[in-house]
């Protein structure tokens, strides 16, 4: 685990960024700003740690650098490329840089598929032929610690923690080189989250992978990220490196962030797997 | 709760027991006769005041203006509530006097001085006298108004007029004579000039009298007068307290204190509220209903009538107009065989009539070879032969038609092409659609391909009357009146029935010829046994020439609840409420109000 | 567990398969199971009921069945004892074409002339009810599976890219099935009949039918599909696969569609039988299959008249052979569909 | 544009494209209101055509749909050729009959059809499952003219209801309480014919979407952490099963005006059913135009509801419509 700071060419840099949902209301519609110029960049091989409460608009910045949506403002640099700006078909070799792993393992495969099926998925979107289909799948497989022997039943079929090995051979499969983790160890019990996250870890130094975490959970943030942005209200509030944040915090809403997770932890046994 | 239910039930009771007894008491009572008044004594009529009538109606009116109602159901409910000068009775089918209680004519037949009853009143109370009818007949002659009646009015395109000679005495000239006058009358109501006067003077004679109208805009000279319409449902008319009728004990007409239309919509709705004791008559049964109520026998007591053959007459006519310039060269082409009398008579030849009675009708109709039918016993031409059916000389027609058959028996034209038509019916008539499929059957015996088509009836009158875009096609017609005068419009030449050939300039054959002069030679002859023998050559040439192939008529079918008295169901229309006035209910008031 | 579910659902998907091929078979060669042509009417015998197979007459057992012909009596017909006739196998009859392809006049059963085995009866002209059955079935299961591909097919495009791609092309897309659903299709029906030419055979009428009930019926499941679509393209495998670049093609066919196979399955297993039954309206007015051509909607057309429907129970068969055809038809929709999602 | 604003709209296009088309049609169907007439020998074609021009039936069908818009911004929807009245009011004094029927029926439906789905779907190849499977096939596969008329014979023989109509003919003679038995035991009949025909479908329905739910991720899930069935069914299966149901339940609002025609035209109940059914076979075009707008016109009101309803329970749909706007 390599704490340096490393060469400042950063690997992935948002400046700006803003996204406005238009809900439609029964009687008028109401427009709801989630994200209002937010900046920050990744270094290449490192991790960076989005925080903050439900709605201030960290899963938005995610799905806007995953490519999932496209952003009202801002830009979003991968090396010399603003993918913000770029056309549908222009981004599709971008998606095989940029790969995001789900919140919800469960609901983030087709349970009507097998194991195999939903890992090849990217694979087979790209339209690379069976063989290396088959052989991508396995390495995958394997590189996450499951066996390849089951990997024709269906997902319904893998535990919680399974399903997420899954999801992240899934994002393996396109070898990308920023993989967006939107609280993809939350709703998993300890030792589980323990195991993922040190497979995210062994993954990030193996293939030099930057991530960009999303989680409002301290602990594994603070195992994981080397830096911490605290977003709020669509903003990010405070940004830095992850001591810091940790021993120091500034901004009120970190302050209270920390505390509540800390009271959470107390009681974190209690909760089970149950994603309802 | 128990006691709770019983003391609610017997405080329903009580108030239905008290309202039943204020409802009674709704009903106008008849007006004792006075001494002005000129009334018809029905002299051989008994019957007993009370009780109510319901009749269960296929489709719900659609207006009481006797002017403009087209439809049958209105006019039948219209005829209840009106009255005319001169009426058939149904029962003889001879005209006797009505509003008018005596008549004369001119020697030359063009005059009718006719004699109003005095001291008569219309259902409001209003009495009636020769400004009435002088205000009716306006009305029906008013080119604006466009009155179906008004075409009975206009002899050879010449209007009949009418003048007011005395305050009770109307007198009608004729154009031209006209036999058989008098029965123009019957089925024009004579209208409130008090009431109808205004609407008419505005221009909004169409809009008087819809069933929306209150019942105090309405008044008539018939038995019974509207109580009350409710949309969708029914229509309630109660005893006419001022009607001109009294029975042989000087009772006034009529015995029912109401008359209550039910609109049930579908002939099965009818025949199962029948069954199930909610009307109280039916008319126009088919055979299937009429075997069905007869063999069950649900209903505790019904008096079903089987009158006999009926005046519709049904018949396969085949497309004989001029159809140049219509594009149709496909039927041009079949016109050939059609017009080849040779093979209407082959047609004629191979139909199975006794089949056609038995399976569409379930014997309860009789076969037809000409357009009177058994049921009209004044007209019926007895002479006329009623061959047997006979593929064989079917098929020696066609051979010495030049036609002829390929080995799979299949009919070839002397040009070699084939046999092969289509027949439209219309689908809303179950009987014509199994007439049309035996007929092919029958046909197909002959080697000919015959198609059945049913169309929806508007669909068939539409290809018939105006594009002619058809083979043939089995049709019926039903006379409203057994005289031979309604039937003008089908055998003259220039008639607008003239189905087989419409719009002809001029006669196109020497029969049509012949049959124009015969028809125009009995509208003006006043002699019964001369006109007889002329409509007697007309059936004689139209059962050799067959424009139409008869096929069948059916019998005329009526039923009614046992405790109906004077039911005399009879095979004009209306069949069972043509003497609405005279019917009652028997064993009297405690049985009326229990519906 | 699964597992064994899984085989058990396979064996009676064959079953029902089984079932249904025979069903198709038996109608596919009606001419040959049937004694009669449909057609042909005896007119000495209108609404005869069904022929009494017997076994036993006064004296003796008889291994082989026979039948006593109807005579008609007052109000119905009586059996009459003096002559019997026994049931052979594989007669020669009417001549009909096996298969479409040629002349026959083989059939499996039958008695000799003048004899009639009418197994179900006969209708007002005296036509073998079972014959008329086993030929009205050809046209009716045949018209009720195309018309309803072809409601299925459109409803199901329509519903699904309402659904998935929403906003206008939604509001337009069901503003149109608000439209179809709302017009006078009675008086369109009657337009096109009066352009027609009287003169259509019955194949070319069969086919005009299916394509117009077809296209008319489309805008339910549009809306029941597009009302799975709208739930199911948010979710979150929808949008991981959009992640991976999956174009909508892609998304519709993989993950979108499938999700609408159960209402599929259930729409078609519940239109086939209404479609086949529908021909009973539409040749109320004059727009179903013509006589003489048997078809279910058309023979059960007749029982509209009340006093049929009660005095002769034995017309009912045509619904007896829907409903058993509908069921089967519905089992193995339910069977694929509990298939496909224990999959 | 806010979601009712847009539907308002729409509703509006919808009504000028229906009444358009329906003068489209009505223009194709062969025949007219006075051809009957014809049929008559003694009425001459100059007293029809002189009937049709009273009517404006000779005038081109851009007049007459001008003429008809006028009439239907004053609210009356046409003038009837067969009642000689306008078309609104003989259409509402109806509407209000078919209204009781349907909302009746519907109700029932619903109350009947939806824990019997769901019931069916909770214990599947159960006795009641497969009762149910029969029963629908068999209500499916007989036309309901069929099933009304024998129902109606039944009752009939029986003397168990009154076959037809909607009250007796003493209706004002009774009571306040007997006018209501009356109309219920008027109103059995025909409930008892739609609520089969109706209900067969929705059962199938409902029971084909809870499966579909009970085999989805999070219910196995749930199921695995032993939830009990009843709150696994009523709380996390029926309110995503709703989707399609909702959807069906769309149609049965929509279908509040026309769907019961033909269970009108048999029972006599005086409702819209046998008035439009007459007036298309008589071609009093005016009453059905306005039939179909008056269907129309619910129909847009089932749907919208249906698509609220949707919108409220399935808040997917709602980021979803947002998302693609």
């Amino acid at each position: 685990m390599s704490r340096e700071p490393e060469s400042q060419n950063a690997f992935l840099r948002v400046s700006g960024l803003a996204k406005r949902y238009v809900r439609g209301g029964l009687w008028r519609e109401r427009v709801v700003e989630a994200v209002r110029g937010v900046d920050f960049e990744i270094a290449a091989g490192r991790t960076l740690a989005l925080v903050g409460e439900s709605g201030s608009g960290k899963s938005t910045v995610a799905r806007c650098v995953a490519l999932l949506e496209k952003s009202d403002a801002g830009q979003i640099w991968i090396g010399d490329t603003d993918i913000a700006s770029l056309s549908l078909s222009a981004l599709l070799p971008w998606r095989t840089q940029v790969q995001m792993v789900f919140q919800d393992a469960v609901t983030s495969m087709n349970p009507r598929f097998t194991a195999a099926e939903a890992v090849e998925e990217p694979l087979l979107i790209m339209g690379k032929d069976e063989a290396l289909r088959r052989e991508t799948v396995r390495s995958s497989v394997n590189e996450v610690g499951l066996s390849v022997d089951g990997i024709e039943r269906s997902v319904m079929q893998f535990s919680g923690g399974q399903r997420q090995r899954l999801a992240i051979a899934r994002a393996l499969t396109v070898r990308p080189k920023l993989l967006v983790l939107d609280e993809a160890l939350t709703g998993l019990d300890l030792s589980t989250q323990g195991q993922i996250a040190n497979l995210l870890l062994d993954l990030q130094a193996a293939h030099s992978l930057t991530y960009l975490l999303i989680s409002h959970d301290p602990a594994v943030v603070g195992r994981m990220a080397d830096v911490i942005a605290v977003m709020a209200g669509g903003r990010i509030v405070e940004m830095g490196s992850t001591a810091e944040m940790m021993t120091a915090p500034k901004h009120e809403e970190t302050i209270r962030l920390l505390r509540s997770a800390r009271a959470a932890q107390t009681n974190l046994a209690a909760i089970t797997g149950a994603s309802l | 709760m128990n006691v709770i239910a019983r003391l609610s039930l017997l405080v329903c009771l009580l108030a239905g027991v008290c309202v039943a007894g204020a409802s009674s008491a709704e009903n106008p009572a008849p007006e004792n006769p006075g001494k002005n008044e000129e009334l018809q004594r029905v002299a051989d009529t008994s019957g007993r005041y009370g009780g109510h009538l319901t009749v269960g109606q296929r489709a719900e009116p659609k207006t009481l203006n006797p002017v403009i109602a087209t439809d049958a159901v209105s006019r039948e409910v219209i005829g209840r509530l009106n009255a005319d000068l001169i009426e058939i009775n149904r029962a003889t089918q001879q005209t006797e006097p009505a509003l008018a209680k005596s008549w004369k004519t001119s020697a030359d037949g063009r005059i009718f001085t006719l004699q109003l009853r005095r001291g008569i009143r219309f259902s409001d109370g209003h009495a009636f006298d020769a400004d009435d009818v002088i205000f009716s007949f306006a009305v029906y002659m008013d080119e604006n108004i466009d009155s179906p009646q008004r075409d009975l009015l206009i002899i050879d395109g010449k209007p009949m007029t009418v003048a007011k000679i005395g305050p009770y005495t109307v007198r009608f000239t004729l154009p031209r004579p006209y036999a058989a006058a008098e029965r123009i009358f019957d089925g024009l109501a004579m209208l409130p000039r008090h009431l109808l006067e205004k609407p008419y003077r505005e221009g909004k004679f169409a809009q008087a009298w819809s069933l929306n109208a209150q019942p105090s805009e309405i008044a008539g000279l018939g038995p019974f007068r509207l109580k009350q319409y409710v949309p969708g449902q029914r229509i309630v008319a109660e005893r006419n307290p001022y009607y001109w009728k009294v029975d042989r004990d000087n009772h006034r007409l009529p015995y029912l204190d109401e008359m209550v239309f039910l609109f049930v919509g579908t002939e099965n709705a009818q025949v199962l509220r029948f069954e199930a004791g909610e009307t109280d008559i039916i008319s126009r049964l088919s055979s299937e209903n009429f075997n069905l109520l007869a063999h069950e026998g649900t209903r505790v007591s019904s008096q079903l009538a089987d009158l006999g053959p009926s005046l519709e007459y049904n018949f396969v006519v085949f497309n004989q107009n001029d159809l140049t310039g219509k594009k149709l060269d496909a039927i041009a082409r079949k016109q050939v065989w059609f017009r080849d009398l040779k093979f209407r008579q082959a047609v004629n030849a191979a139909i199975d009539r006794d089949g056609i009675v038995r399976l569409v009708y379930g014997t309860r109709g009789t076969p037809l070879w000409g357009n009177v039918g058994p049921g009209n016993k004044l007209w019926i031409n007895q002479a006329i032969s009623h061959p047997q059916r006979s593929l064989e000389t079917a098929r020696q027609l066609l051979k010495s038609a030049g036609f002829s058959w390929k080995t799979n028996g299949e009919l070839v034209d002397g040009s070699g092409e084939t046999v092969d038509f289509t027949i439209v019916t219309s689908s809303s008539n179950a009987q014509r659609m199994k007439m049309a499929t035996l007929l092919q059957d029958d046909l197909s015996h002959l080697g000919m391909q015959v198609h059945v088509v049913p169309l929806e009836f508007r669909a068939l009158i539409d290809r018939v009357f105006q594009s002619f875009d058809y083979d043939a096609a089995i049709m019926g017609l039903g006379g409203g009146d057994a005289d031979p005068n309604p039937e003008m419009n089908v055998w003259m030449s220039s008639g607008t029935s003239h189905l087989w050939n419409l719009g002809e300039k001029q006669p196109a054959t020497d029969w049509e010829r012949e049959i124009d002069q015969l028809m125009q030679r009995q509208m003006v002859e006043l002699d019964y046994n001369q006109r007889k023998r002329t409509y007697d050559r007309v059936q004689q040439i139209i059962s050799e020439n067959l424009p139409f192939i008869f096929l069948a008529t059916p019998n005329t079918l009526a039923g009614a609840d046992g405790r109906l008295g004077n039911f005399h169901p009879a095979v004009l229309d209306p069949n069972t409420l043509w003497n609405a006035d005279e019917l009652y209910i028997r064993g009297g008031l405690e049985n009326a109000g229990t519906r | 567990m699964q597992v064994r579910v899984r085989c058990k659902m396979s064996g009676k998907i064959t079953w029902l398969i089984i079932l249904l091929v025979g069903l198709h078979l038996l109608l596919l060669l009606a001419g040959f199971v049937a004694p009669y042509d449909p057609a042909a009417q005896n007119r000495e015998l209108p609404y005869a009921p069904p022929t009494r197979l017997h076994l036993w007459d006064s004296s003796r057992f008889h291994l082989r069945p026979f039948v006593y012909p109807w005579s008609p009596v007052d109000d119905g017909y009586r059996e009459d004892r003096s002559q019997a006739y026994p049931v052979h196998a594989f007669v020669r009859g009417d001549s009909y074409r096996f298969l479409g392809l040629f002349e026959s006049n083989l059939h499996l059963f039958g008695v000799e002339n003048p004899g009639k085995c009418l197994l179900l009866g006969a209708d007002a002209f005296g036509r073998d009810e079972f014959s008329r059955v086993l030929y009205g079935g050809q046209i009716s299961v045949a018209a009720g599976i195309v018309a309803t591909a072809v409601t299925l097919f459109v409803g199901s495009v329509i519903g699904v890219v309402a659904g998935y791609y929403g906003g206008w092309i939604d509001e337009t897309l069901m503003g149109t099935t608000e439209l179809f659903l709302s017009l006078p299709w009675l008086y369109f029906l009657l337009g096109v009949r009066a352009f027609l030419p009287l003169h259509v055979s019955a194949v070319r009428t069969f086919f005009l039918l299916t394509c117009v009930i077809g296209l008319i019926g489309w805008a339910r499941p549009a809306r029941l599909v597009r009302g799975v679509v709208l739930s199911s393209r948010t979710r979150n495998y929808v949008s991981a696969a959009r992640g991976f670049g999956g174009a909508d093609f892609y998304l519709l066919r993989r993950h979108i569609a499938p999700e609408t196979f159960g209402v599929l399955l259930t729409q078609a297993a519940m239109l086939v039988p209404r479609y086949i039954a529908a021909e009973v309206a539409l040749s109320f007015f004059g727009l179903g299959v013509n006589e003489p051509t048997a078809s279910w909607g058309n023979m059960l057309s007749a029982l509209q008249q009340y006093s049929v429907l009660i005095s002769y129970g034995w017309l009912l068969a045509p619904a007896a052979a829907l409903f058993v055809t509908s069921v089967i038809y519905y089992l193995l929709a339910d069977a694929l569909h509990s298939r496909l999602e224990s999959r | 544009m806010s979601y009712l604003v847009r539907r308002l709209v729409r509703g509006i296009l919808l009504l000028a494209g229906v009444s358009v088309l329906c003068f489209l049609f009505t223009e194709m169907a062969p025949g007219s209101f006075f051809d009957e007439m014809r049929v008559n020998p003694q009425i001459s074609p100059e007293t029809i055509a002189g009937l049709r021009a009273q009517h404006g039936l000779d005038q081109p069908l851009v007049v007459r749909y001008g003429r008809w818009v006028k009439s239907a911004l004053h609210a009356d929807l046409g003038y009837s050729i067969a009642y000689n009245t306008p078309v609104a009011p003989l259409l509402w004094s109806r509407a209000k009959n078919t209204l009781l029927l349907t909302l009746t029926a519907m109700v029932l439906t619903w109350g009947i059809s939806l824990p019997l789905g769901l019931w069916a779907a909770a214990k599947r190849g159960g006795v009641l499952d497969r009762a149910i499977t029969v029963i629908s096939s068999l209500l499916i596969a007989v036309p309901e003219i069929v099933i009304a008329l024998a129902l109606l014979a039944t009752a009939a023989r029986w003397r168990l209801t009154p076959v037809g109509g909607m009250v007796s003919s003493n209706f004002e003679e009774l009571s306040g309480w007997e006018q209501f038995r009356d109309v219920v035991a008027h109103l059995t009949l025909p409930v008892v014919i739609l609520v089969l025909c109706e209900s067969a479908v929705i059962v199938r329905h409902v029971r084909a979407s809870v499966l579909e739910v009970l085999g989805a991720s999070y219910v196995q899930t749930a199921r695995g952490l032993g939830i009990s069935r009843g709150r696994l069914l009523f709380r996390h299966v029926l309110p995503v099963a709703a989707n399609p149901a909702i959807s069906l339940f769309g149609f049965s609002l929509a279908g509040l005006i026309s769907g019961s025609m033909l269970v009108e035209v048999i029972c006599g109940w005086p409702g819209l059913g046998p008035l439009v059914l007459d007036a298309t076979f008589s071609r009093d075009l005016y009453v059905v135009i306005g039939g179909i707008m008056f269907s129309a016109l619910f129909m847009l009101g089932g749907n919208m509801v249906a698509d609220i309803m949707l919108m409220v329970s399935d808040p997917r749909i709602r980021t979803g419509a947002a998302d693609a706007g």
